[in-house]
């Protein structure tokens, strides 16, 4: 199956002793012999490893650190300065809208003022870009992942 | 004494305050909004009352409502916690005239204390230096303008009604200033109904060290050592420890005199904390005070062996501190590590489910946690899950603990600081203890590495390949399956192509 | 230093050994029976190797697998908890002959403190009292039966290779002693390999007290004052606390002279721990000595701020004592509640698998675990599933967090002696001090009081009714469903009509 | 249904917000209202409640309390000195059988010691009886809750 964790995507298949992440392959022993300990014996070295899901996503514990997973979509999401479409990184309120459609502007400039619960989140530009639209206006209640500011598309080959 | 008191709070510090109670045979009765009747602190105390549908304005910050609330619970005492209504004296003023105990310092010392402007005036009266800022009836723009050539550049904007670092802002160049004036008293008013704002000199990397005082209503006034307060993102601390690594003992004898003598200008009774800053050429300066108990509270309990909780309400019911206390001496060394719901990279708060959990112990190892195994994280709140409190006989010795600990420390379904916190105790500037406020801005900035092979596998195992090691993902309870989450299902900070 | 090290046990005392092992830095290997092989102490350490299959006498008890394991665990270094193999001069001796580091004392001092008519004629010729017994030449029925005459009954009959009360009997009449000697004789040489007996005078209601006492290769040797064990029940301690409520300051040094007095006679290297008897006319007498770390170290610990193992660890790699630990001084009051798995009415153990486990926590608590939520508890093992050590500034505020913290301690699936525990607390004798090692058999008989209403109804919806608050049964790993448990039908001590 | 615990036996019937012990009726709310906080509110007072079931026992916690439920069965068992049946306490091996078939013995008499891991258990004559059957033999392994010592009838109307 094809698995992403924070931007990193392998392609994983699972066979009774073994493992291939893309081409590598690793020896898998162990894992759910008991209720306390899992242990995970991947390529001769044990990780201590515990796992839960919830609908569509996987959180990891191994050896002390978290990983979240989910099943990979088709198309890869671009990131940072690529973005072209700004979401809200939190549920809130729209406090205030800085610029306007059509308008130039350039990165890092003050585009729109988020405000939740504790807190206030400018949304600035990623890069230099023209608005091409304002989703929201001032007042306006946002979920979390909706778009706020739709952004021209990046140069290509950047 | 007291019989039944009402925890007017959520989350660790009411779970924290219910145990105390408990323990000295006090009925220790919880809040919760209707949407946190499934909260952990609801379950761990003796008896519960609703605060009825809204939001946390409507409920936890509501004044008639929390009233009510502890004459249903036919309460004798109140304990606002930290944070909420826990500095509001109009809280304080309402539960004396109901006749019953506030477990705090009188109605007015709040007043005095949390009017920044008026107790940095008074602070100064009564001796103890105060960080350079502007005149207390500087209110105008053009007086705040002047003000700010006279303190010189940079200079940070507050809120006077303030605290916790909410609505501050740098500002570098006088241009800048008129702007984030207005911005400031905006948020001021909606905040904290107060627009009243005041400039402060900002002193680059300073040290936040705060000391714990207590005063009892025979008189005494005594400090209990300090908490070095210097890990801090966005003005939020995370990490805290006692002592702090960067007194030497002539200087503390110096800053607990100080602490003491501004709690003495405001006759202060029960717990309350000074905060200093510490330049770098030595100097300290009040910065506030915090007429409450502090979130970082346990570092001072177990390196003094005291319970301050158990002296709140002591001394609300009346009694003195005990007369050992004047003679505390720490033992040792303790460290706070906070852990927030938020994403890693990002860190913005995190909602979620709590599908597995699982807390470190053995020696020397405390924790107060608001949360357990399917626990649901609400953006509604503050987003602090739990406290890791370490102790060991010295600095490095609490170090290694911590690290171990946090090894141990099992929360999956939220994503959590558990990263950043790992690479404060790693990072050299922390393990010589000479860091200051700069410090986690210094930290290699968040990202997200790739995951061991391992972990690629136990994910694949668990959304359902052979060998699955799943835990059950359902609510803990039982009950009528999985309750759906709004935001579960989105990742953060994210932009889409 | 040690860098790898194999701890040869099982349960709470492997993961405590395994969370100082981490903080030093040293990589912790756990050992494990192939039927113990998902239990709960090999998942917290960094590498576990197996035992291979068999008993607990096959496996734990076996020098040869144990040695096996080291070598392919290249442990550099063995600790071995207590019971098991931790007295045992042989596996000492194997250990370091194959080039390990041993932690724990020479197998000469084992040797010497393990038999118990050997070492209680070095105590008398080092000056320490020993409780009147048998002459060590005395060995004949005959013999005996006349020795028995000279201390006078009641006299206990005890092995000379034994310990913790295993195949000790009272005896009050001379006609009974023939037939006590040939079972205590038969046992001795089951249970040791060892039939030597000897008679101890039985002394009516005495303190059980112990000193711990801590040498290193350079000649220090101190102690670190003194653990109160008198709560017992069957010879098997169930409730410690120190400081002892029966010393006053000048029996206090005396007995602690005498403890380093008993350790300096053997030149004591390492963690051990010399137990006293006090009679009700305040006479104190040597008993015996354990040379390894006890069950009850913890209270040690949290009193003076200490970590014994650490220093086991240290002193083990040949480094000396801490200085300051000569001036050590206890603080506060520290209380170990041991929870076993037994049954409530019969306290016969008991086995099953946790289904629900939660932790105390918050302030003056710290548990030591062997298991956890899906543990399953066999009778092959000790029954004890963990510890729980409180700490507060004084005895009465200890007992008060002794009884909030069992009050949030959830263990279900397993019956346990929490009942009894919270018992000993409410007890008038243990509350007021003053007690002795018949303090458990003067509680209230082992009973079945009924339900209250809400455990009825909790458990008729938990059987399917409407509302039900059922947790998952499952084990908490998912996979293959329930595992039968061939014990887990059977209710105890059942007399069928 | 018909519950047994520590030897005691109720009839429990549950409506939605209603309880029946036997033949008392109480008041319920709550319970399961959140997964972290499992309350229940009982004529009022409101209680900490946890429970876990294992094939046919019930675990409850309760207020700091834990009791073991099971399905009652018809016969309710007889205890103590009425008992007939004398079982094992624990599984383990006959050390000593210090009775015959048949022998007439007295009440705190021995009749056999089984040995455990860790200790002798001696099994007593609970009332003056005559021995009716030995199931086992010195060395034999038996199970917890076997049949060790079969004893007569015991006198009715005691």
């Amino acid at each position: 199956m094809r698995l992403e964790s924070g931007g990193h995507i392998r392609e994983v298949r699972l066979s009774a002793d073994s493992a291939t992440l893309d081409t590598a392959s690793h020896v898998v022993r162990g894992g759910a012999d008991g209720a306390s300990a899992e242990f995970l014996e991947v390529d001769g070295v044990r990780h201590r490893v515990r796992a839960a899901r919830r609908a569509d996503r996987v959180f990891v514990w191994c050896d002390g650190d978290v990983w979240e997973f989910s099943a990979a979509r088709k198309e890869s999401a671009a990131a940072g300065e690529h973005a072209k479409d700004l979401r809200a990184p939190m549920p809130g309120r729209v406090r205030k809208v800085h610029a306007s459609e059509g308008e130039s502007v350039v990165k890092g400039q003050l585009l729109l003022v988020l405000e939740a619960m504790k807190m206030e989140h400018a949304i600035r530009a990623p890069r230099d870009a023209a608005v091409r639209r304002l989703t929201h206006r001032e007042g306006d209640l946002v979920e979390m992942g909706e778009v706020l500011v739709e952004l021209s598309e990046p140069p290509s080959g950047s | 004494m007291i019989r039944r008191l009402l925890i007017a709070n959520r989350g660790e510090i009411a779970v924290r305050v219910g145990r105390t109670a408990r323990e000295m045979g006090i009925e220790d009765v919880a809040v919760y909004s209707e949407a946190d009747a499934g909260a952990y602190h609801v379950g761990q105390m003796a008896d519960a009352v609703s605060l009825g549908p809204g939001t946390p304005r409507e409920t936890y910050l509501s004044v008639p409502r929390l009233m009510e609330a502890a004459r249903r619970a036919k309460a004798d005492a109140v304990h606002p916690g930290y944070g909420f209504l826990s500095e509001n004296a109009g809280f304080a003023r309402a539960v004396e005239e109901a006749g019953l105990v506030w477990v705090g310092p009188s109605a007015e010392a709040i007043e005095e204390m949390g009017d920044k402007v008026r107790s940095r005036a008074r602070m100064r009266a009564a001796g103890v230096p105060v960080v350079p800022g502007s005149d207390p009836h500087a209110v105008s723009d053009a007086d705040l303008v002047a003000e700010a050539g006279r303190i010189g550049f940079p200079v940070l904007v507050k809120a006077a009604a303030g605290g916790g670092g909410k609505g501050m802002s740098r500002v570098d160049r006088t241009e800048d200033l008129p702007e984030a004036l207005a911005e400031a008293r905006r948020l001021a008013a909606s905040a904290f109904g107060d627009e009243k704002v005041y400039l402060e000199k900002l002193l680059e990397r300073p040290h936040h060290v705060e000391f714990q005082i207590f005063g009892d209503r025979a008189g005494h006034l005594i400090h209990l050592f300090e908490r070095e307060c210097s890990v801090q993102r966005r003005h939020q601390k995370i990490v805290e420890e006692t002592p702090s690594p960067a007194l030497e003992a002539a200087l503390r004898s110096r800053m607990a005199e100080a602490a003491v003598e501004a709690g003495r200008a405001v006759g202060y009774v029960g717990a309350g904390t000074v905060e200093l800053l510490l330049d770098e050429k030595r100097n300290f300066y009040f910065l506030e005070m915090n007429t409450r108990l502090q979130v970082e509270h346990p570092i001072t309990e177990v390196t003094l062996g005291i319970d301050l909780v158990r002296a709140q309400l002591e001394v609300a019911a009346g009694r003195t501190l005990p007369d050992h206390w004047a003679r505390l001496t720490p033992r040792g060394h303790a460290i706070e590590l906070r852990l927030y719901a938020e994403d890693p990279v990002t860190q913005l708060p995190r909602s979620g489910e709590i599908l597995d959990y699982v807390e470190p112990g053995g020696p020397g190892v405390r924790v107060d946690a608001g949360v357990t195994r399917g626990s649901r994280v609400s953006l509604e709140f503050d987003p602090l899950l739990a406290k890791l409190i370490v102790s060991a006989p010295d600095r490095k010795a609490a170090i290694e603990r911590a690290h171990r600990a946090l090894g141990e420390w099992v929360v999956l379904g939220v994503e959590t600081n558990r990263a950043m916190l790992a690479a404060v105790l790693r990072s050299p500037e922390f393990l010589s203890g000479r860091y200051a406020t700069d410090l986690v801005s210094r930290l290699p900035a968040g990202e997200s590495p790739e995951p061991p092979p391992a972990a690629w596998i136990a994910a694949a195992r668990a959304f359902g390949g052979p060998g699955s090691a799943v835990r059950s993902a359902g609510p803990a309870g039982g009950g009528p399956g999985n309750v759906r989450d709004p935001w579960g299902e989105a990742s953060g900070w994210r932009t889409g192509a």
